[in-house]
């Protein structure tokens, strides 16, 4: 008979709880359960997502056995011949070039906590580098950077559940729906118990059409809209001024620097009514509890951080810190990428956000570690293509749970870089794209194959369980990690994830009293949770007290910069990557469960205007060629009245109609993020679609024979 | 009266979850077993946008449906409180499609016992050879009545943005508001003067 | 990945027709061309075979075709296979028709109807079969089932070309479909003649009755229940 | 041929009531309820026969109801050999009288054809639109038995000489301007039925077929030595109201029918496929002299604006004795409803309109009523597109064609007129012949005597009287 084991849905920050269903060994269902987040729901991933599992081989192939490149394809091996391999390698390229040449990611995926933690340890004490860094730098780097600036801390200052209590909720760059059902349900509550939507985003998403406002501003221009807010706020004499003498600190700068920015300047430049500016400021300003949910129309332009500094000064500027319902909440997209920067993938911050440049801090993690640590900041992981190509200074990559080909801007340029390194090893559950350009393969467990904690996006760890033994020969990420460490001179032998878990909270101030004990009791912990009976924290700043050096709140405004490449004649249009609601990251996973598949596939969409698609003479549904200066590629048009003249939207999980074959490699100055929101694109349409429905399927096919040879399974 | 569901657009955030349920309620766990391409994934509503609606579209179940007043052989009909489409003797003229006003018809594959239903004569050439055609029939809500459990969409959804609207229900509704009506004129009293 | 699409089909408004007939004169036009029948009425030889129906009744008219049935019954009683479905067009394979009129019985629709065979214009006499006439017995003409295919096969546009010829010059034959530009792409002859647009291919494949379903959406909105 | 015959007639057992007819009869003159069998109202009817072309409510052979086919075509007056569909808006036609008339040894048979029909008459055997055969045409015409095969394009040539010297007379006189073309019938009868105040507007030439008619039976009859009385004279044409202008009271030379019976495009095809001759393989053949010889100013009558760029070019040289620059005149060509032009001629400058299509001239009958036309010489064509697009050319089976037809069919005769080595009437050798040898002068007394006619008045309170 069957046995249901409790677990946190995968598939994004909600940190949604779940049970999943299993009959002799395999899952053969999944039912939501009543986690504080999602209190019984799921959205169609939570449901259908666990398909993957069973490996039915739709997309890509499930990796069973470690596999070495030998003569230029890649054999399966022994777990011995592949740690002995890969520990030689990274030694001698280490004894060649200098630690500083290995670059290493982290995982926000399925491995969890603990591995991630074991990652930048390895990275960190064997190699003796900070190189560590992870896909936050393609999402939410600009939050961390910007809110840790503002307010001490880059997370979620709120709680999911406080959503739909707050009075006013402002929704910038945020598309909910199809990010975060669960979160979009809070919003959908919110609505229903009477608060104020304002919703701040090129495209009508589903937010922005129940909005009470919707300010249809054109794509890269956040900073000259943002800075108009805090105009309006000093201007109208709205802001708080008590609570600014009192916590903050900055305002004769931002005052001046916002001061240009009038209603009527901005509107100028964003398109959106003068007067509407103002009127959503004054709710703002007025409303008792004002809430501000962010999300990757803010993160992927190449003005980031500045823009998640001048909305968290809103905040500031209006008091709306400390208490429940208010707040500014970066909603992390993938399941544990709150994870991976609490666990220390990043190359500035040991675990727990603490700095590697601060020397006291360091001289806690030699000692804990028992080895000497690097006091440079590491590179960040868009870098590495610059690195390797333009400065020679990258020679190996140990990638762990990611899939850059797929997910980071301008693919040539990845595929060029990782071709040129002298050793790629890739770390993961499915052959992708990335893995056929690696010299190792190293199999590991997934979701629901293995212990551990995920962070959900509102600072909240949750125990994600064992429900099935792995197929093949695989192991969890830690052990790997571990065995090459061992293998490399340096003995890691923990017995299980809650070894490292406690390793890693006696480190972290901030997690210490999140033990798995806590977490199996109250259903998760959330972060700051200092001690062994401190409940865990719903909300940051409490006493308006914030994380900075001096306690203060710091407000910060600068000029608009206009986004890099600019539509022109030769490329008309703008493209701006997104997401689909039924599919994930880069779709090893959706795209290997039937019904996921099934409901939306290959080549993948892009949204177009109805006045650009009849002027191109495109119908819904056909394919279209799209063509940027780094690349082209096909996908089916999808004609939408919600989309404006000249911006053209693709999502980013599809291998055919790959949107970053075209997106470019501008980055934000101090995240380093990559401008996903916004390049210049032309479409060709496609005369003979017979024809190209062929070559899809054609495509379609080659990748699944690609794959499953990738993955020893030919 | 027959019943139906309907979505509430207000709440809708357009994530297709009620897709998804509805191959699974019709399908079982069968579809978690199948080849990708044997897999009938048919979904028997369908989430729309438009610039100011989302909302999934399905059968309303009509009282005077149009598509039974249009099926050329009596395929459709009025069942258990509900619309019901006989797959079994529907030739797939798709009459019945074009005269829904909610584009609540669609055209799919017939299945039976998970496998695709071949006609005894008709060949086609579609697959590049001569071979024995599926059969194509009309396709769309019924309610989720051979489960028993009532419709999957309604349960699944996780904005609660469906709702499984019972006939009796409408009568109440209606005989409530009457009530109220009723209670509302009482202060007027003497109307004669007007 | 891709469903296999349902048959497109030409159905008409019925509030639109205004009975001229313009639809079965050209149907049968582009299906004759074989038949020496060009552009111009006076080439001709033959009684107009179309393969739609304008129907009149006393409150209405519109013409009636095939709706290219899924599960075509004329398909399925054929005893000889002429019917088949052939690049999504339920066709009759008229070379096969033996003029059993199964298929005409069993059309719910009536979209079947026998008539004679010509070829080269005149009446195709079959080999064998004399049926008994005023002169004696003579050669049976052959008889079989018609019905709309779409204009799916035919290739000739009839007299586009202009030109002179020369002494014992002999037609240059276009070469384009009999497929004819409509609003949006290639329809059939009915379809591009018809003065009033009465006549519509409905193409069930791409985003099928989208507009409507739109349009039942959005009376969502004000239904509480 | 007599008028008693209103000659365009609508089939009650076959008319569906579609009204497209209506839509296209330039008159209104196509009563009845959508839905019901229509009537002509004979009285308003141009005989432009556009009802005719559009029609598409044929008889169906299955239906038994019907009378006979063979009984049809006899009411028709059509050959019995005549296979193609029978459509409720048709013509009276004259191919049995012809066949019969042919058959008889005695008469001395002349036929002239129109300038439009060389263009035209292949679509009938299949060919492709616009195919020019004026070879084909000769030769058939003579195995149908003609004696003599002469040419309407003579009578437009000798029309410009005479409407020419008219319109110049007039311009200079500044008498009854603007003036207007009198060759096409059924804007002749529109004229005289819609607009009596514009009959003395109207150039006094009788049409070029007439001209024709006249010449044959005099002029023609004389070089050959026959008595008129035995000479059998024979026209075919695009248009169906040329049988109710042959069959006008006042069509005659000396109580001599100038034309004595008329065929259209569509029945010469009907009788030759009638006898049985291969039209396709016949050889090409040249038409009779002095009749039959034209210039390409000529054959440029069948499409709108033809006669007035024909009239240009010979009115540019008789009034500048200047050669005119160019024989391409391309700000006439066209085919809008109305069109307008200023020519300068010398000192003159010459304003001049296109009509083409009947319904177009209303406004421009209120302009010479109110004094205020602005225009010296206004050319007038009933059907869409002129003579090419005539009531009694080959009737298209799709509607979708007809532009692409009529195209074909105009580029054919412009390219047809760029071919001839003459394209001036006054340069055409046999005009200056049939001036020096018969008629004298322009718009002199024998001219005036057989090209030369009158109009009536028909408006409805005289009808009625």
């Amino acid at each position: 008979m069957g046995n249901k084991v409790l677990t946190i849905c995968p598939y994004c920050g909600s940190g949604c709880h779940m049970n999943l269903l299993v009959e002799d060994g395999k899952v053969v269902g999944a039912e939501p359960a009543n986690g504080r987040t999602n209190e019984g729901n799921l959205c169609l991933k939570g449901h259908y997502g666990w398909d993957f599992l069973n490996d039915p081989q739709i997309l890509t192939s499930r990796l069973r056995k470690p596999m070495i490149r030998k003569e230029g394809v890649l054999r399966e091996v022994s777990w011995e011949e592949a740690i002995q391999f890969t520990a030689q390698k990274l030694t001698a390229i280490k004894e060649k070039y200098g630690p500083d040449a290995i670059m290493g990611t982290g995982s926000a995926r399925g491995p969890g906590n603990e591995a991630n933690y074991v990652m930048q340890k390895f990275m960190r004490a064997v190699i003796g580098t900070n190189n560590i860094d992870h896909c936050a730098r393609v999402c939410h780097g600009p939050s961390v950077a910007g809110l840790t600036y503002s307010l001490g801390d880059g997370a979620m200052s709120n709680s999911i559940p406080e959503i739909e209590d707050t009075d006013l909720l402002f929704i910038f760059g945020y598309n909910a729906a199809v990010t975060h059902p669960i979160v979009a349900r809070r919003i959908v509550k919110a609505k229903q118990k009477g608060a104020t939507i304002i919703v701040s985003d090129p495209r009508k998403t589903e937010s922005a059409r129940i909005a009470d406002t919707w300010l249809p501003l054109k794509g890269g221009t956040n900073m000259a809209l943002v800075n108009a807010f805090g105009h309006v706020l000093i201007e109208e004499e709205l802001y708080d001024k008590d609570y600014v003498s009192n916590y903050v600190e900055g305002f004769a700068d931002y005052k001046e620097n916002v001061k240009k920015y009038t209603p009527e300047y901005a509107e100028s430049i964003t398109g959106v009514k003068a007067g509407d500016i103002r009127k959503v400021m004054r709710q703002y300003a007025t409303s008792n509890k004002a809430m501000i949910l962010y999300g990757m129309g803010v993160c992927q332009f190449a003005q980031a951080v500045d823009v998640v500094k001048g909305l968290a000064s809103l905040a500031l500027l209006t008091g709306n810190f400390g208490r429940p319902s208010v707040g500014i909440g970066p909603v992390r997209g993938q399941n544990n990428v709150q994870g991976s920067c609490d666990m220390g993938a990043l190359p500035n911050v040991y675990p727990g956000y603490q700095s590697v440049t601060d020397s006291k801090i360091r001289k806690k993690f030699e000692k804990a570690w028992g080895v000497a640590l690097p006091d440079k900041i590491g590179y960040r992981l868009t870098e590495i293509p610059h690195l390797v190509l333009k400065e020679d200074k990258v020679k190996a990559y140990y990638i762990f749970g990611e899939d850059p080909v797929q997910s980071d801007p301008n693919a040539a340029e990845v595929r060029e870089t990782l071709e040129k390194m002298e050793f790629v090893i890739v770390q993961d559950i499915f052959m992708n794209k990335t893995a056929l350009h690696a010299d190792v393969i190293l199999p590991a467990t997934s979701w629901g194959e293995h212990e551990g904690v995920y962070s959900s996006a509102d600072r909240g760890f949750q125990r994600i369980r064992k429900a099935v033994d792995p197929p093949g020969d695989v192991k969890p990420d830690w052990q790997i990690i571990s065995e090459i460490a061992t293998a490399m001179g340096y003995p890691m032998s923990y017995r299980n994830t809650e070894e490292i878990w406690d390793e890693m909270r006696a480190l972290c101030p901030s997690f210490e009293g999140a033990s798995y004990k806590k977490m199996e009791e109250q259903g998760g912990v959330q972060w700051p949770c200092p001690t062994e009976d401190h409940p865990g924290t719903p909300y940051l700043y409490e006493g308006n007290r914030f994380s900075t050096a001096n306690g203060k709140g710091r407000l910060f405004a600068c000029e608009w910069r206009a986004p890099l490449e600019q539509p022109d004649e030769e490329y008309p249009l703008t493209l701006s990557t997104v997401r689909e609601v039924g599919h994930y990251s880069v779709r090893t996973m959706t795209g290997n469960c039937r019904a996921l598949s099934q409901l939306s596939d290959e080549p993948g969409n892009i949204q177009i205007s109805p006045v650009d698609a009849s002027s191109l003479g495109l119908e819904d549904g056909q394919l279209v060629r799209i063509i940027s200066r780094r690349g082209r590629v096909m996908a089916r048009a999808q004609v939408s009245d919600r989309v404006k003249k000249g911006a053209t939207y693709m999502t980013y999980h599809f291998w055919i109609g790959a949107c970053n074959e075209l997106t470019g490699d501008a980055l934000d100055p101090v995240s380093k993020t990559p401008e996903y929101k916004y390049c210049a694109i032309r479409l060709e349409k496609i005369p003979d679609q017979l024809r190209a429905e062929q070559q899809v399927r054609e495509q379609y096919e080659s990748i699944r024979k690609q794959m499953k040879a990738g993955a020893g399974q030919a | 009266m027959n019943s139906f569901v309907l979505a509430d657009p207000d709440k809708c955030i357009g994530c297709h979850t009620c897709e998804a349920a509805c191959v699974v309620a019709h399908t079982g766990n069968r579809l978690f077993e199948q080849e990708e391409s044997e897999i009938a994934f048919y979904p028997r509503l369908s989430v729309i946008e438009t610039d100011t609606v989302t909302a999934p579209v399905q059968c309303r179940h009509c009282e005077d449906a149009p598509c039974a007043n249009v099926c050329p052989n009596g395929s459709i009909v009025n069942r258990d409180r509900s619309i019901f489409i006989n797959q079994d003797t529907c030739i797939g003229c798709k009459t019945c499609m074009l005269a829904c006003p909610f584009g609540a018809i669609t055209m799919v594959t017939a299945y039976r016992d998970g496998e695709k239903q071949r006609q005894p004569g008709l060949r086609s050439n579609a697959a590049g050879s001569w071979s024995r055609k599926e059969r194509i029939v009309a396709h769309k809500c019924d309610l989720c009545e051979e489960t028993g459990n009532g419709p999957e969409c309604v349960r699944v959804c996780p904005t609660s943005a469906l709702r499984f609207v019972d006939p009796d229900q409408i009568e109440e509704s209606i005989a409530r508001k009457r009530i109220a009506s009723a209670q509302l004129l009482q202060p007027f009293g003497d109307l004669s003067g007007y | 990945m891709m469903k296999e699409r349902p048959n497109s089909f030409v159905i008409a408004e019925v509030g639109k027709c205004i009975g001229c007939k313009a639809c079965e004169l050209a149907c049968f036009a582009v299906h004759n061309r074989d038949n020496g029948v060009a552009a111009a009425a006076g080439t001709v030889t033959m009684p107009v075979i179309p393969r739609l129906q304008v129907i009149r009744t006393d409150s209405f008219t519109m013409p009636v075709q095939c709706r290219h049935c899924e599960n075509a019954p004329c398909a399925g009683v054929c005893p000889v296979q002429a019917i088949r479905q052939k690049d999504g067009v339920i066709t009759i394979d008229e070379e096969r028709c033996i003029g059993c009129k199964a298929c005409a019985m069993i059309c719910p629709f009536g979209a079947i109807s026998l008539d004679k065979v010509y070829s080269s214009g005149e009446e195709h006499k079959q080999p064998t079969l004399r049926e008994r006439q005023k002169d004696g017995l003579e050669r049976k003409t052959r008889v079989i089932a018609y019905k709309c295919d779409l204009c799916k096969d035919i290739t000739y546009t009839g007299n586009e070309a202009s030109g002179e010829i020369g002494p014992a010059g002999a037609a240059t034959g276009g070469n384009g479909r009999g497929l004819t530009e409509g609003g949006g792409g290639l329809v059939p002859a009915c379809v591009s003649v018809c003065p009033e647009q009465a006549l519509k291919l409905v193409d069930p494949g791409l985003g099928v009755s989208r507009s409507r379903t739109a349009a039942g959406l959005n009376s969502l909105r004000s239904l509480e229940i | 041929m007599t008028n008693l015959d209103p000659i365009i007639h609508i089939d009650e057992q076959l008319c569906t009531g579609c009204r497209r007819c209506a839509a296209v009869c330039p008159v209104d003159a196509i009563i009845g309820e959508a839905g019901a069998p229509q009537r002509i109202d004979a009285h308003r009817c141009v005989i432009c026969g556009q009802c005719v072309q559009t029609c598409s409510a044929y008889a169906a052979e299955s239906n038994s109801s019907l009378t006979s086919r063979t009984e049809k075509l006899r009411q028709r007056g059509q050959l019995s050999s005549v296979r193609e569909p029978l459509f409720a808006a048709y013509s009276t036609g004259h191919a049995s009288d012809l066949k019969e008339a042919l058959a008889d040894p005695k008469r001395y048979k002349v036929v002239q054809c129109a300038p439009v029909i060389r263009v035209s008459l292949a679509e009938e055997f299949g060919l492709p639109f616009g195919t020019l055969t004026p070879g084909k045409m000769a030769a058939a015409l003579r195995r149908l038995n003609f004696d003599r095969v002469y040419d309407t394009n003579f009578g437009a040539d000798v029309t410009i000489m005479e409407e020419g010297s008219e319109l110049i007379g007039r311009v200079l006189s500044g008498e009854r301007l603007p003036m207007f073309t009198s060759c096409c019938p059924a804007w002749v009868k529109h004229a005289e039925t819609a607009g009596p105040h514009v009959l003395e507007h109207l150039s006094s030439c009788k049409s070029p077929m007439q001209m024709v008619g006249a010449l044959v039976k005099t002029y023609s009859a004389e070089l050959e030595g026959i008595a008129p009385a035995d000479i059998l004279s024979v026209a075919v044409m695009p248009c169906t109201c040329k049988k109710f202008e042959a069959g006008r009271e006042e069509m005659n030379v000396d109580g001599h029918r100038e034309v004595d019976l008329v065929i259209t495009t569509r029945e010469l095809a009907q009788l030759i496929k009638d006898t049985g001759i291969d039209f396709m393989n016949l050889p090409d053949e040249p038409f009779d002299s002095p009749l039959g010889d034209y210039s390409g100013a000529a054959t440029i009558f069948g499409a709108t604006g033809g006669v007035m760029e024909a009239a240009i070019r010979t009115g540019y040289e008789l009034i500048t004795h200047e050669s005119i620059p160019s024989l391409q005149l391309d700000f006439i060509r066209g085919d809008e409803g109305i069109r307008t032009a200023t020519v300068q001629i010398g000192d003159l400058e010459l304003r001049v309109a296109m009509v083409a299509g009947l319904k177009y001239v209303s406004s421009i009958l209120e302009q010479v009523a109110a004094g205020t036309c602005p225009y010296h010489f206004i050319e007038v064509m009933a059907c869409p597109e002129g003579c090419v697009s005539g009531g009694g050319q080959p009737k298209l089976l799709l509607e979708t064609q007809r532009k692409s037809a009529y195209q074909a069919r105009k580029s054919s005769i412009y390219r047809h007129d760029s071919n001839q080595k003459v394209r001036k009437s006054h340069e055409n050798p046999a005009i200056i012949k049939l001036y020096k040898d018969f008629l004298g002068e322009p718009l002199g007394h024998v001219s005036h005597h057989l090209l030369h006619t009158e109009f009536i008045s028909r408006s409805a309170k005289e009808e009625l009287s």
